[in-house]
């Protein structure tokens, strides 16, 4: 298994909620509610599900952001050649693991620390691993300006985030992941606020970087069709779990789970011509069925195509 | 709470004790006084025992409901004290602040309504140095111009001593009264607004409110005829005539402070987008900036008027001064001055709970005006 | 919405009130006719009460109406003001010439028996047939009364000074009513006219009937209101409005009503009195062959009404306005508004000397405090009249020694170094007070120099007591602020630069009167500061500077508790002047009190432990509508509470 | 050589920042006068030392606290009764004296014996406003416009003062309050509702009564309690929205330390607000000097307050208009510079707050 | 000016008919050309869609069309005749009766267009009080829980408030209030931008329902050239505040001419098909302010060396029936 990047198993993550104003009781929201899943170097896998299905959560728990409940998680350590768990992690490894795992952000106009210049953002986290002399700093910053497309460099290294338009930001926030060349990168969304001529620029600015760098990509979406732009395989989430997990063209040819379906076919196509086949499916039977099902495991059916089995055929409505 | 009002307890006594000197310090100052009769006084008033034991025992006191006898007034207490002036200051700075705030609050509404026009450069600017404004220097001018070189009103205290002189009412009654009727009379108000709120024609709505309004001023009328009332009607008239000039000056001063935060969140208001999905759906521009913006704006403003209500009695120690005005706040001022520690203490652990109390009410107002904590707290 | 409301019952009783107000002026003038009804039997010749309000501004509501409690730990002049009918005493002082009379006393018994046990006793013979308001005869078992209470229950506060009964040091060991009409008071030593005229002597008596029933302790006795208390004045309490106004109303019953006072210039006095209800009195004291005034005895009008104003200026514009006719202020008038005031038609203007002087004390305990030529020096080089004249041109008259000016008899001829530089030039100022110090054998590095005319002097450096001692760096001047009180504030500020022309070490310091006090009179801090400025009230009889300078009362020696007598802050001893204080105290006649206190203030301006400042004016206003029978007079009209008794009202 | 460059270009873009800022805050009409104010009055403060020192004004004339002018006159002593005017010689009861003329009853207690028709050496204090003193005197003769002047010194020194102390604790606290939470930001929370409970100005009184109390102290004390209040509130709310701001986020992956991101990404974020709040705050500081000088609990030598005081402790404040240079000048001035500041503050906020920009 | 021939032939079901539109905003930097001589019209039952990026116009046009822009924009000249009633001019109490009567607005973002504190009903009741004062109350809420059925939601959403009802709710009820005086044309602007891909797709399928159940004219308003492409007849392509394309929908998808429209179809990902290289378009949008001469899109156009036409200005031209296509891209024959 030590061909994997990252290993995630059973990921729970809960939050507490209180639900009253006065008294102050307690209610767990089950956010995450054990996924697992692998990422293999180079690979780039894609979470997509609704909004508040947990993506951004699976996501904020990957990279140590907000604690998770319980589950492991463990990264590959190119130092020491081997699989590591984030629990427990002594220093220096906490340091290679910072090192190795990045995110990127949705909002390009939040991402950024407005009253710094983009040569301070980007040459943050070299301060903070303290990498190179002053100079060499100087060099690679110019260096992965000019390797996100952000030409002549010198240009951009003075400016202040607001001087500049929502492409050229999403370009600073890839290039500050990037300096420190990481090998897995979480993108929450990355192109989701930009208009269409611009988000296939940085679509392809990312995939040609993935190859350059070596770098994975944990991408997370709600449009497949993005999703399938920029993914080797796609996971379907749905309230907290995974339903559904197999290569990209796979899942889209011959999605399994009633979910991916409605997924599938609620995405409209840029050709008047063809009229979509539309399912609608009862969501809050689904719902109860998933969360009546806590330890439902996925089968493989065949070509790495993972899905959950809980019965869900009587779920799905045809229309 | 409990403990952030304890530790207020013993953080105003120690203030207190710092100051220089104690209440009976004025013996000092009879020359011909032998030095042990201000010693035997305070050591009667248990002023020479170390702080830790007075301040314990102040503690234990007050937390058995004994806030101890005034040094000065002795043998009043400090409770009888506070009830005697609270009624005079709680009905001069309900009339203020009532006054304050929907004036302010209109202001606002429209400065932030007019936003960009002239008028509303001048009336910011305006609003902004009656806000700033020098108030002793200001009341005190306002009391020699509308007081002495107008004539148009009383110069300083409550009353006009020679209309009371046959009084069979203590003022203290009749400012008791006074208040009630203002409570009775909104509160009647305020439930014929929430049963009128169901009527759908708005015109018509309109004039049952106005009309009912009237119909209680009627009513009030005769109300201040029957029984006791109508011979206490004649000073109750008396004292509101007195509030006139206080009243004016007061909501001068405090009307800007709401006036300028009503502006502030109705401009954010006015860039929501449901303002623009009401002038799309073809409502008058009154209606929208009355029901829609107004009405959200409001939540901030309540707040922070609940909160200013705090500072009425902490305020008032000017106003009450200059216009002769025996209220809590003057009581504030004697007790501190004088170091009349159990009075000055209780008048402090006063505001302290009615600032506890203008927390939680702030909290219950703003669930009751914003319904997106309203039916959280109900879930 | 509740202000219109509000505005609506303003509207609505603004209709009715006309009405309204005519009602209650019917119901008032009734009331005044016949106030007897609820305190007395109703007595035909009550019904010649007479009219008028007196109208009365105080600045504070009064926290009592029990004189007990007053005397007590209500030391507040405002409560005081509308007290003064409760109590009764021997002897009385005859305004304006300060002349001691008899009061309850038949005669001014000056003589006292010695008892051969050590104490001292004066019998004194009481007027007979004079009654309280509620009827109760004015006895001598009043006195037995008030004192056996102020003794037993105990007492604290005032009543140490006005019955001492601590034995360990002065006191009065008893109080005895010999018959009803007969008091005999006795002293464990023998008093002078400090102790007994204007000691015992003007002590306040209550009545006995209604008090007794609450003389049960003190807490019971501070506890009663007061406002029912029989008073042996013209006035009974009618109402009391907390926090806005008080009334007196004519008391039929009283006891003077009519007759005659004759001042005469020499301080003789003769009063007649009969006004049917108490026996005639025809009283001639002293010497009365002097030129003299008469004016006739109230009182005159119905209704005194005392209104609450709690801020001085706002009483000023009510006064301006015409809601009240006298403004009872314990400070007078401000200058300013004086000036102003007495440009309005309507209003008179009185101006009188107060009683009272601001003061610069030395630390006489620490150096150079004790340094009698460093006090000398700084008193030479002062210009006082530099400062006064034309810095506070206006408001503050110059004092040299303890007594003000207006006690003529009292005052003594200035001498020592405040004589020997009194119109010097500031460059003679300076070099007399050098002089000084050099004589005293004070050495330094530099004398300095002064370049004359209203230059600067250059100030000597390294400035050595006569035995070498340093002078300490950094001293403080306190004063209070400008803000409390901007003639000692402004003394400070020149007083420590002509110190500081001396080589001086000092900055005026403003800082607040609490904290002075507290500093000064705190036998803990008593080293810890070395001059300081306040001011005192003084009273009738000036017997001050025994309490100022008696040397045994030095705080700082007794270490806290003293029970000799008052705390002296500037810890001055000075056996001479002691020996010439216990005379003081022994003496008997106001003669024999005067040569002595002269010859203590010639001490005094050659020890100079204050250094006198300033006296000021009491300025006074009134509406013309209101007759004074006389105005000049030590103090103001606020020494006697606006003197309503003998007002007359005019519409 | 580089280095350099970059730093001269770096200022550049600086001040080409503050030009770009100042161009939009000059929208707001309202914070443009409110800064015109606060110039005036910092100019007035600056001005008196200059004087002084260039011995343009002499310190003996012109010091605002031990500053005396003498200015002398001959007068008649003349009696201004009242009687009924217009007489002969004056219209109204207000034109007399006249102005070589003194009321007997204004001078008769301080010198005794005096009589009418006799022609006295008169100081005129306070004089009226004359080319030499351009507001006039004050009772005790020193210049009412070299007090003014000192009086700025005063208010901008205790405002500024007590707004940045004022401000800073706030910052400091409410960014550690948002950062931490949890027991530290209960505990700050509740320490600011303790304050929050404390009556301001009977709190002042209190202070003011305490030994030696300065000017720069009463900045603290105003600051100190201000800091600690409500604004902790505001600020921490503040820095709660920029705590999870993706760029936050960002510095917590990459493994920044909490110090770190404390003080560059989440301090600097809150910066704006915690300026404006600083500009309201003068406002408070300066009222709450005035205040207490006025009632004459602050023990210092010169305010704006306390030249109410005095001239309300002489009787002059309640004569209408009559000696408006004690009145009217440090009552606007206290008036107009809090006035200033605030409106500074409500330019500042209504120009770069997004919320409520206009365009 | 010019006027577009053809659609001027069947004046009769013409509901709006826009003329030489332009409008600019008075900004500090200078004014901002939002809008440049645009015409279009839209016939009854006919849905509209306008395409473009960000900072395109669109929504400029969709506010000018209620004349709700704000304060600081100026109409320069051009007309919007609604049933040939001229709007640009009219005064306030007079836009008041056109505006929800005959247009209704679906804004962008249905989280903000309900005022938090008043309940739903009531919002909507609000409008109907305006523009049928005389409806008894009985009549309104009938009206509402109608419109409520045709929205696919239940009665009890009128009783609550904004913050109750989840996203796609809340968007149902905007429509339910936007249909709620029967008004002839609906403005659809970006309704479903902040909502996912499974609601997004409720949230079309109801729109088209409704539209076609009532007849209605839609103007649909989008970045998303894919949900144009499933929800309109008609399409008009902005650019930098111009039209570059017009005209039939399923014709521009099968033969887009202008390079910004092919631009805009390279650009979008689909799940359907071959998984094709997408092509990017370099550069950003020129800024508004600047006065540009000539084609606005030569900067960034792909073929400008083949078919371009810099120099030209941006105006439409009829290529085919009904196709309008932008001068520039004709290329230099």
């Amino acid at each position: 298994m030590s061909d994997n990047l990252i290993e995630v198993r059973n990921l729970v993550k809960h939050f507490e909620v209180s639900n009253s104003f006065f008294s102050g009781k307690k209610n767990v929201v089950k956010a995450v509610d054990g996924i697992s899943f692998n990422i293999k170097p180079g690979e780039s896998l894609g979470l997509v599900g609704q909004s508040g299905c947990g993506k951004t959560t699976t996501a904020r728990s990957l990279c140590l952001l907000d604690p998770k409940t319980s589950g492991s998680v463990n990264f590959f350590n190119p130092e020491k050649q081997l699989m590591e768990s984030i629990d427990n992690i002594d220093d220096d490894s906490l340091k290679i693991f910072r090192r190795n795992i990045q995110m990127i952000f949705q909002d390009p106009y939040e991402s950024l620390n407005p009253r710094w210049t983009i040569k301070d953002i980007i040459k943050e986290p070299l301060d903070i691993h303290n990498i190179g002399n002053l100079a060499e700093r100087e060099h690679t910053i110019v260096e992965i300006l000019r390797t996100v497309g952000l030409t002549p460099p010198e240009n951009y290294l003075n400016r202040y985030p607001h001087e500049i338009s929502g492409g050229q930001r999403q370009r600073v926030s890839i290039a500050r992941t990037l300096v420190m060349k990481p090998k897995f990168v979480i993108c929450d969304e990355p192109t989701s606020m930009l208009d269409v001529s611009i988000r296939i620029s940085i679509m392809d600015l990312m995939l040609n970087l993935a190859k350059e760098l070596d770098v994975s990509y944990l991408y997370i979406t709600h449009d497949l069709a993005v999703a399938r732009y920029m993914c080797n395989r796609i996971a379907v989430m749905f309230n907290g779990k995974i339903v559904e997990i197999a290569e990209t063209e796979e899942l889209l040819q011959n999605p399994i789970h009633p979910y991916t379906k409605r997924l599938i076919s609620s995405i409209p196509i840029p050709d008047p011509q063809f009229v979509r086949e539309r399912y609608e499916i009862n969501f809050e039977g689904l719902d109860k069925i998933v969360r009546d099902n806590p330890n439902e495991q996925m089968v493989d059916i065949g070509n790495n195509h993972f899905v959950a089995t809980h019965e869900t055929k009587e779920y799905l409505i045809e229309s | 709470m409990v403990v952030v009002f304890f530790l207020f307890l013993i953080i105003s006594y120690l203030l207190f004790d710092a100051i220089p000197g104690n209440a009976f310090q004025n013996l000092l100052l009879n020359p011909s006084l032998p030095p042990y009769a201000y010693e035997e006084t305070i050591a009667l008033y248990g002023l020479d025992q170390p702080l830790s034991v007075r301040l314990q025992k102040y503690i234990v006191n007050f937390f058995k409901g004994d806030l101890g006898y005034s040094y000065i007034q002795f043998p009043k207490t400090a409770i009888e004290l506070i009830g005697e002036r609270l009624p005079r200051t709680l009905m001069l700075f309900s009339v203020v602040n009532i006054l304050a705030f929907y004036t302010g609050f209109f202001v606002g509404k429209v400065l932030a309504w007019r936003r960009g026009s002239k008028s509303e450069t001048w009336i910011t600017i305006t609003s902004v140095f009656s806000y700033t404004v020098f108030y002793p220097w200001f009341a005190l001018l306002m009391l020699w111009f509308f007081g002495l070189k107008m004539g148009w009103v009383p110069i300083g205290k409550f009353l006009t001593p020679n209309k009371w002189y046959d009084s069979p009412f203590d003022s203290d009654e009749v400012f008791l009264e006074m208040i009630k009727y203002m409570v009775i009379f909104s509160l009647i108000y305020f439930v014929i607004s929430i049963l009128t709120k169901e009527i759908e024609s708005l015109t018509q709505r309109r004039n049952i409110r106005l009309g009912s309004f009237f119909g209680l001023i009627v009513i009030s009328n005769f109300y201040w005829n029957t029984g006791v009332l109508s011979d206490m009607r004649f000073y109750a008239g008396d004292i509101a005539y007195h509030t006139i000039l206080p009243v004016l000056t007061v909501t001068v001063v405090a009307f800007a402070g709401t006036a300028l935060l009503t502006r502030t969140t109705m401009m954010e208001v006015l860039k929501d987008d449901y303002i623009l999905t009401a002038r799309a759906k073809g409502l008058s521009q009154k209606r929208i900036r009355d029901r829609h913006a107004a009405r959200t704006a409001l939540l901030p403003v309540v707040t922070s008027f609940i909160f200013t209500i705090v500072t009425i009695i902490d305020g008032s120690v000017l106003t009450e001064t200059i216009f002769s005005w025996p209220g809590m706040g003057q009581l504030i001022l004697d007790s501190v001055l004088r170091e009349d520690i159990p009075v000055a203490m209780a008048t402090f652990s006063f505001i302290g709970v009615f600032a506890l109390i203008a927390h939680f009410l702030a909290d219950v107002s703003y669930a009751f005006l914003d319904p997106r904590i309203r039916i959280k707290s109900q879930g | 919405m509740l202000f219109v409301v509000f505005a609506m019952v303003v509207v609505a009783c603004g209709d009715t009130s006309d009405d309204a107000a005519d009602d209650v002026v019917e119901e008032s003038s009734d009331t005044t006719a016949a106030p007897a009804t609820t305190t007395a039997p109703a007595q035909e010749e009550s019904s010649s009460a007479p009219d008028g309000v007196f109208k009365l501004a105080i600045f504070q509501d009064p926290a009592t109406q029990n004189l007990f409690k007053w005397y007590d730990t209500d030391t507040d002049a405002y409560s005081l003001y509308q007290m003064t009918g409760q109590s009764v005493s021997l002897f009385g002082i005859s305004y304006p010439n300060y002349t001691l009379i008899p009061s309850m006393a038949t005669e001014l018994v000056e003589t006292s028996t010695d008892n051969g046990d050590g104490t001292f006793s004066y019998t004194v013979p009481i007027v007979e047939g004079y009654e309280w308001s509620d009827g109760n005869p004015i006895t001598a078992q009043d006195w037995v009364f008030t004192y056996n209470t102020a003794k037993g229950l105990p007492l604290l506060g005032q009543w140490a000074a006005v019955w001492p009964s601590n034995c360990e040091v002065e006191c009065v060991t008893n109080v005895e009513a010999i018959d009803d009409y007969t008091v005999k008071i006795s002293f464990n030593y023998d008093p002078g006219l400090t102790g007994w005229q204007y000691g015992a002597a003007v002590a306040p008596a209550l009545s006995k009937a209604y008090w007794e029933q609450f003389a049960t302790s003190r807490e019971d006795l501070l506890a009663v209101s007061g406002a029912e208390a029989p008073v042996a004045s013209a006035f009974v309490y009618d109402k009391i409005e907390q926090g806005a106004f008080y009334t007196w109303t004519y008391d039929s019953d009283t006891m003077y009503f009519g007759g005659e006072t004759t001042n005469y210039a020499n301080g003789g006095v003769a009063i007649s009195q009969d006004n049917g209800v108490a026996p005639a009195v025809s009283g001639e004291f002293g010497d009365l062959s002097g030129e003299s005034f008469t004016y006739a005895n109230g009182p005159f009008v119905g209704q005194v009404e005392f209104s609450i104003y709690n801020d001085q200026d706002s009483a000023y514009l009510a006064f301006e306005n015409g809601d009240v006719d006298f403004v009872l202020n314990p400070s007078g008038v401000k200058r300013a508004t004086y000036e102003k005031l007495s440009r309005i038609p309507g209003t008179e203007v009185i101006s009188n000397f107060s009683n009272g002087m601001r003061y610069m004390a030395f630390n006489t305990r620490v150096f150079p405090g004790s340094n009698k030529a460093y006090r000398q020096a700084v008193g030479c080089i002062v210009d006082k009249n530099y400062v006064i004249n034309n810095v506070l041109q206006g408001v503050a008259i110059n004092m040299d020694g303890q007594m003000p000016a207006a006690l003529t008899s009292w005052v003594a001829p200035v001498t020592g170094v405040l004589n020997d530089c009194a119109g010097l030039s500031a460059q003679e100022k300076w070099e007399k007070s050098i002089q000084i110090l050099q004589d005293a054998g004070w050495q330094a590095t530099d004398w300095g120099s002064h370049p004359g005319g209203a230059e600067r002097a250059i100030a000597p450096t390294g400035l050595k007591g006569p035995n070498g001692e340093a002078m300490p760096e950094n001293m403080l001047l306190y004063a209070p602020g400008p803000g409390f009180d901007p003639i000692r504030s402004t003394f400070s500020l020149f007083v420590a630069d002509y110190m500081q022309q001396l080589g001086v070490d000092i900055v005026a310091r403003p800082t607040g009167f609490g904290v002075i006090v507290d500093k000064v009179f705190t036998a803990a801090t008593c080293k810890d500061w070395h001059v300081y400025m306040l001011g005192w009230g003084l009273s009738a009889f000036p017997d001050h500077p025994t309490n100022f300078f008696d040397g045994a009362n030095d705080t700082c020696v007794n270490e806290g508790f003293n029970t000799t007598g008052y705390n002296g802050p500037d810890g001055y001893k000075n056996p001479e002047f002691a020996e010439l204080v216990s005379q003081f105290k022994g003496a008997k006649s106001v003669s024999e009190a005067q040569a002595l206190s002269k010859k203590m203030e010639a001490i005094l301006f050659d020890d100079m432990p204050y250094l006198v400042l300033v006296t000021t004016p009491i300025l006074e206003v009134y509406k013309e509508n209101i007759e004074f029978p006389f105005t000049n007079m030590l103090d103001g009209l606020q020494q006697l509470s606006g003197n309503p008794g003998n007002v007359k009202v005019s519409d | 050589m580089n280095e350099i460059n970059e730093k001269s270009e770096l200022r550049k873009i600086r001040i080409q920042s503050i030009k770009r800022n100042f161009n939009l805050f000059k929208q707001s009409k309202i914070g443009i006068l409110g800064l015109v104010i606060v110039f005036i009055f910092g100019f007035l403060a600056l001005l008196q030392p200059f004087l002084f020192m260039t011995n343009i004004w002499d310190e003996a004339t012109y010091h605002p606290v031990v500053g005396y002018d003498s200015q002398k006159i001959l007068a008649t002593v003349v009696s201004c009764k009242d009687i009924e005017y217009p007489t002969p010689e004056y219209k109204t009861p207000s034109d007399c004296p006249a102005a070589d003329e003194v009321n007997i009853v204004a001078v008769a207690p301080y010198n005794p014996g005096i009589k009418e028709g006799d022609v006295i050496e008169q100081f005129i204090q306070p004089a009226p406003p004359s080319s030499k003193h351009i507001l006039g005197t004050d009772s005790l003769g020193r210049d009412v416009f070299s007090q003014l002047m000192e009086g700025s010194q005063v208010a901008f020194v205790l405002g500024l003062l007590s707004a940045i102390v004022g401000v800073g604790i706030s910052t400091l606290l409410g960014t550690i309050a948002a950062y931490f939470g949890g027991t530290v930001d209960a505990y700050l929370m509740r320490q600011s509702d303790l304050v929050l409970m404390l009556p301001t100005l009977p709190l002042l009184f209190i202070i003011s009564a305490f030994a030696e109390l300065k000017v720069w102290h009463l900045a603290l004390v105003l600051g100190i309690f201000g800091g600690l209040g409500g604004s902790v509130i505001t600020i921490k709310s503040q820095a709660l929205q920029v705590k999870v701001k993706p760029f936050v986020d960002s510095a917590r992956i990459t493994g920044g330390s909490r110090m770190k991101i404390l003080t560059s990404h989440i301090l600097p974020n809150v910066a704006p607000l915690a300026l404006l709040y600083m500009v309201f705050s003068v406002t408070g500081a300066i009222a709450s000097e005035s205040i207490l000088s006025f009632l004459g609990l602050l023990n210092i030598d010169m305010s704006w307050g306390l030249m109410i005081s005095v001239a309300q402790a002489d009787g002059y404040i309640n004569q209408g208009m009559e000696y408006w240079w004690l009145v009217i000048p440090a009552g606007l001035a206290v008036t107009l510079l809090a006035g200033g500041f605030y409106l500074v503050g409500r330019g500042l906020d209504d120009v770069f707050n997004p919320r409520l920009r206009r365009r | 000016m010019f006027s577009i021939q053809g659609l001027e032939e069947d004046n009769m079901s013409v509901v709006l008919d826009v003329k030489n539109l332009s409008m600019h905003y008075e900004t500090l930097a200078g004014n901002v050309s939002a809008v440049k001589d645009i015409s279009f019209s839209i016939n009854s039952g006919e849905s509209f869609g306008l395409v473009g990026e960000s900072g395109c116009g669109k929504t400029s046009v969709a506010m000018t069309l209620l004349q709700l822009q704000p304060e600081n924009s100026v109409i320069t000249e051009g007309s919007i005749k609604l049933e040939g009633k001229e709007l640009v001019g009219l005064s306030e109490d007079e836009l008041r009766k056109v505006r929800w009567d005959s247009i209704s607005i679906v804004f962008q973002g249905a989280m903000n267009a309900w005022n938090p504190v008043i309940k739903i009903g009531e919002q909507i009741r609000e409008a109907l009080r305006e523009h049928y004062p005389d409806n008894s109350k009985q009549t309104n809420i009938q009206k509402i829980q109608e419109l409520f059925k045709m929205v696919g939601l239940d009665d009890t959403v009128a009783d609550r408030y904004p913050h109750e009802l989840s996203g796609g709710m809340k968007q149902r009820a905007v429509i339910a209030l936007a249909l709620s005086c029967d008004p002839k044309i609906i403005i659809a602007d970006e309704p479903t931008t902040a909502l996912d891909v499974v609601i997004q797709d409720q949230i079309l399928n109801e729109i088209k329902k409704v539209q076609e159940l009532l007849g209605l004219s839609l103007i649909y308003i989008s970045h998303d050239i894919a949900v144009i492409a499933e929800m309109t007849d008609k399409i008009a392509v902005m650019y930098a505040g111009s039209i570059v394309e017009m005209g039939p929908t399923k014709k521009i998808f099968e033969n887009p001419v202008h390079s910004y429209t092919r631009a805009l179809l390279d650009s979008t990902p689909s799940i359907r098909g071959e998984k094709k290289k997408l092509k990017s378009l370099d550069g950003e949008p020129p800024s508004l302010i600047n006065k540009i001469d000539g084609c606005s899109f030569a900067p960034r156009c792909p073929d400008k060396e083949t078919r371009c036409n810099p120099n030209e200005h941006m105006r439409l031209v009829e290529i085919a029936t009904d196709h309008f296509v932008d001068i520039c891209s004709q290329g230099k024959e």
